[in-house]
């Protein structure tokens, strides 16, 4: 219904974060961005489970968030500078996270970047 | 009366400061990033404008999802880093301007934007990554302060570009109504081309960040006429953060002289960094400044 | 295509709401307050809005001044009310609409108005103090649904009177886009004069108070050309308020009838509540309704 | 320097809370405005010299706060609705703040109200 965006709604391969998403997503994006206190990263990696029944997250969330099923989490409703917490935090760049959303190991997607050094 | 003495354009990542962190400055990887600042760092060296004023965006860093404003004016005296996720980067925090910040505010909603004001929340690589090669010398402190502007481009609907335009017009009339005879910058944050989610990820198009860049000098009321959905589909999802160089250039004159660009795609968001000059600023610096003492 | 078939203007003190819940209807000092609602009650009855879309503003109960708004639509399917320090009022969460509240952000957001969005954030008696007299039969449930549009009126710089208007006009343009058949109220809270701060305090006057309900209704573009001055001086400092009832009006068409007033002067704020009709309300109710069979 | 506002930044008996007041008052606020949570009035009630420290009021805030002098409040950067909360804590109601941002006693104010069985 926007029209600065209605042309691309169908653009292949993207998840345009809109408010849809955002209400959809707003229980996992308050978690991933809850990450950016140490006292919480510390809790997720000490403890996951704690930290989701924390969160309050559902089960499709949680399944989610362990596989770091960046894909299904950005179509779902996750910002992407969300999950780039949730990156930082489990040690992904972001380079790998845009080869699992491609479908392809982070080895072939370096080799279609110009300077596969620059990370 | 403050006078705006010139522009700049710059990319953003996080990587960028964290490799200025690491000291990669004549890594062969990032060589071609950082020789692409010097003009700027020598530059802002010799003109030692008195503010900064920055259209950047957050990234879900100083803002969540439960009340998120499309434009933001940061008021604080002294703006600290952002914990991203990394913990924090090793940079002093930056000072404000609030009182130029207080009227470019009160400037602004007169003038029918209807920001949010924002302080004491901590501000992320959308300012300080550039920070961090523009003013390389800043481990004790940093050479300015800056009037923070955040823009959102992470949730649509997003403000369309031609307002992005439009805001930048606004924010020349602010600064050249504040009554403090200051020399000020515009710095917009942000692109070129990338695109992080869905199967796109790792889009770039280097024939259109040219484009982009060569229409940004030349004539900016092209871009301002696009939709999100023509800069998405030439730029990738995140290359919309290009909306950040229109409110910088919509805050130029139309005879500004473009002294320097530098482009470098080397992994997903291509970086590029352009100065622009006013045409006062020849009247400004340095001779001003040694009047001034300083 | 939703349709806007009405306005209401309400004062909405936070005593009106303790007054609903303390029984206060037939108190002498209270039933001039509480006659006064009984033709919005019944007209609110018949008509059966689908969506109540009310400009008000917060008082420091959802937003704090460390990130402050000066125009928010809610987006929230349920709104809980605010406990603004004396426990929670016992009425129950009122049900949003988020569908039409994000159709209404993204046309307003594509219509150059800066708005920020939020959710999950409890609302206060600006909403809820007129909400509890307008459908007093809310103790198992609300009968209807809100967009609440939050509005600055406690810092300046708050918008410009003009502006509000204008954010009426453009409330009422996403509304008509809207693809739902929906019958739309549209409700401006606030005021009517009052000063709670400073020496003035207590500060009132009724002369300036029905000359305003008289513009309003006759010559609101009058009202638009004054400042945040001029209401303050003749309203008092809160009486700035009134710029919410100027946004209400603005989403109004100039063929609406005023069918209501009242005025009471009681105690520290002038209360008001004006009631419009536009002319489309008698094509759609109560027969619209019968025929959905509701 | 906001035209909107200029012809009254004399208006006799008026504060108008703009960002220089909001900004001098932005601590006091935010321990005013941390009163509509439960657990802060009760500590306030019970402790009140311990939640000024945790809010790190200065002397003169914690002064005006403890003698609840709302205009002074008011003058320094309190926004009223930030006061509200106090009042309502404290049992004070809005007729009596505005007697003492007057500098009356409120039987004096309420005789100026029309019926001042209205509160
Ligand atoms: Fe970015
Ligand atoms: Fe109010």
């Amino acid at each position: 219904m926007n029209p600065q965006i209605e042309k691309i709604r169908s653009l292949p391969g993207t998840f345009l974060f809109d408010l849809d998403r955002s209400a959809r997503g707003m229980r996992l994006n308050r978690f991933l961005c809850g990450l950016v206190r140490p006292e919480n990263r510390s809790l997720f990696k000490s403890d996951p489970e704690i930290a989701f029944e924390n969160a309050g997250l559902t089960t499709k969330e949680r399944e989610m968030v362990r596989t770091k099923d960046w894909k299904a989490m950005a179509d779902y409703g996750a910002n992407f500078f969300a999950l780039e917490k949730l990156g930082r935090v489990t040690g992904v760049g972001n380079p790998a996270m845009c080869a699992q959303m491609r479908g392809e190991p982070l080895e072939e997607f370096l080799k279609t970047r110009r300077v596969p050094d620059a990370c | 009366m403050a006078t705006i003495i010139g522009g700049i354009g710059t990319s953003h990542t996080p990587t960028i400061g964290i490799a200025f962190d690491q000291g990669k400055q004549q890594h062969p990887a990032w060589a071609p990033l950082f020789k692409g600042y010097e003009p700027i760092v020598e530059w802002l060296a010799r003109m030692r404008p008195d503010v900064l004023v920055m259209f950047y965006n957050d990234h879900a860093n100083s803002f969540f999802f439960d009340h998120y404003p499309t434009f933001a004016v940061g008021l604080s005296d002294r703006h600290t880093v952002a914990d991203e996720g990394l913990g924090l980067r090793p940079v002093p925090p930056v000072n404000g301007h609030p009182a130029m910040a207080r009227h470019i505010a009160e400037s602004l909603v007169t003038d029918e934007f209807d920001i949010s004001v924002f302080t004491d929340l901590p501000i992320d690589h959308g300012c300080f990554s550039p920070l961090s090669v523009m003013w390389p010398e800043h481990a004790t402190g940093w050479p300015g302060v800056i009037v923070p502007i955040e823009m959102n481009v992470l949730q649509h609907p997003m403000p369309t570009p031609r307002r992005c335009y439009k805001l930048g017009q606004a924010v020349r009339r602010a600064i050249e109504s504040y009554p403090e005879d200051l020399d000020v910058v515009v710095v917009g944050t942000g692109g070129l081309s990338h695109q992080l989610s869905g199967e796109r990820a790792g889009y770039n198009d280097s024939d259109w960040d040219l484009r982009f860049l060569d229409l940004l000098t030349k004539n900016p009321h092209t871009l301002a006429d696009m939709t999100h959905g023509d800069f998405i589909e030439l730029g990738g999802s995140e290359g919309a953060e290009v909306i950040m160089w229109l409110a910088m250039r919509g805050a130029l004159s139309n005879n500004v002289a473009k002294l320097h660009q530098n482009y470098y795609l080397a992994m997903t968001a291509a970086w590029a960094v352009q100065l622009y000059e006013e045409p006062v600023a020849a009247t400004r610096r340095p001779a001003a400044k040694s009047r001034a003492g300083v």
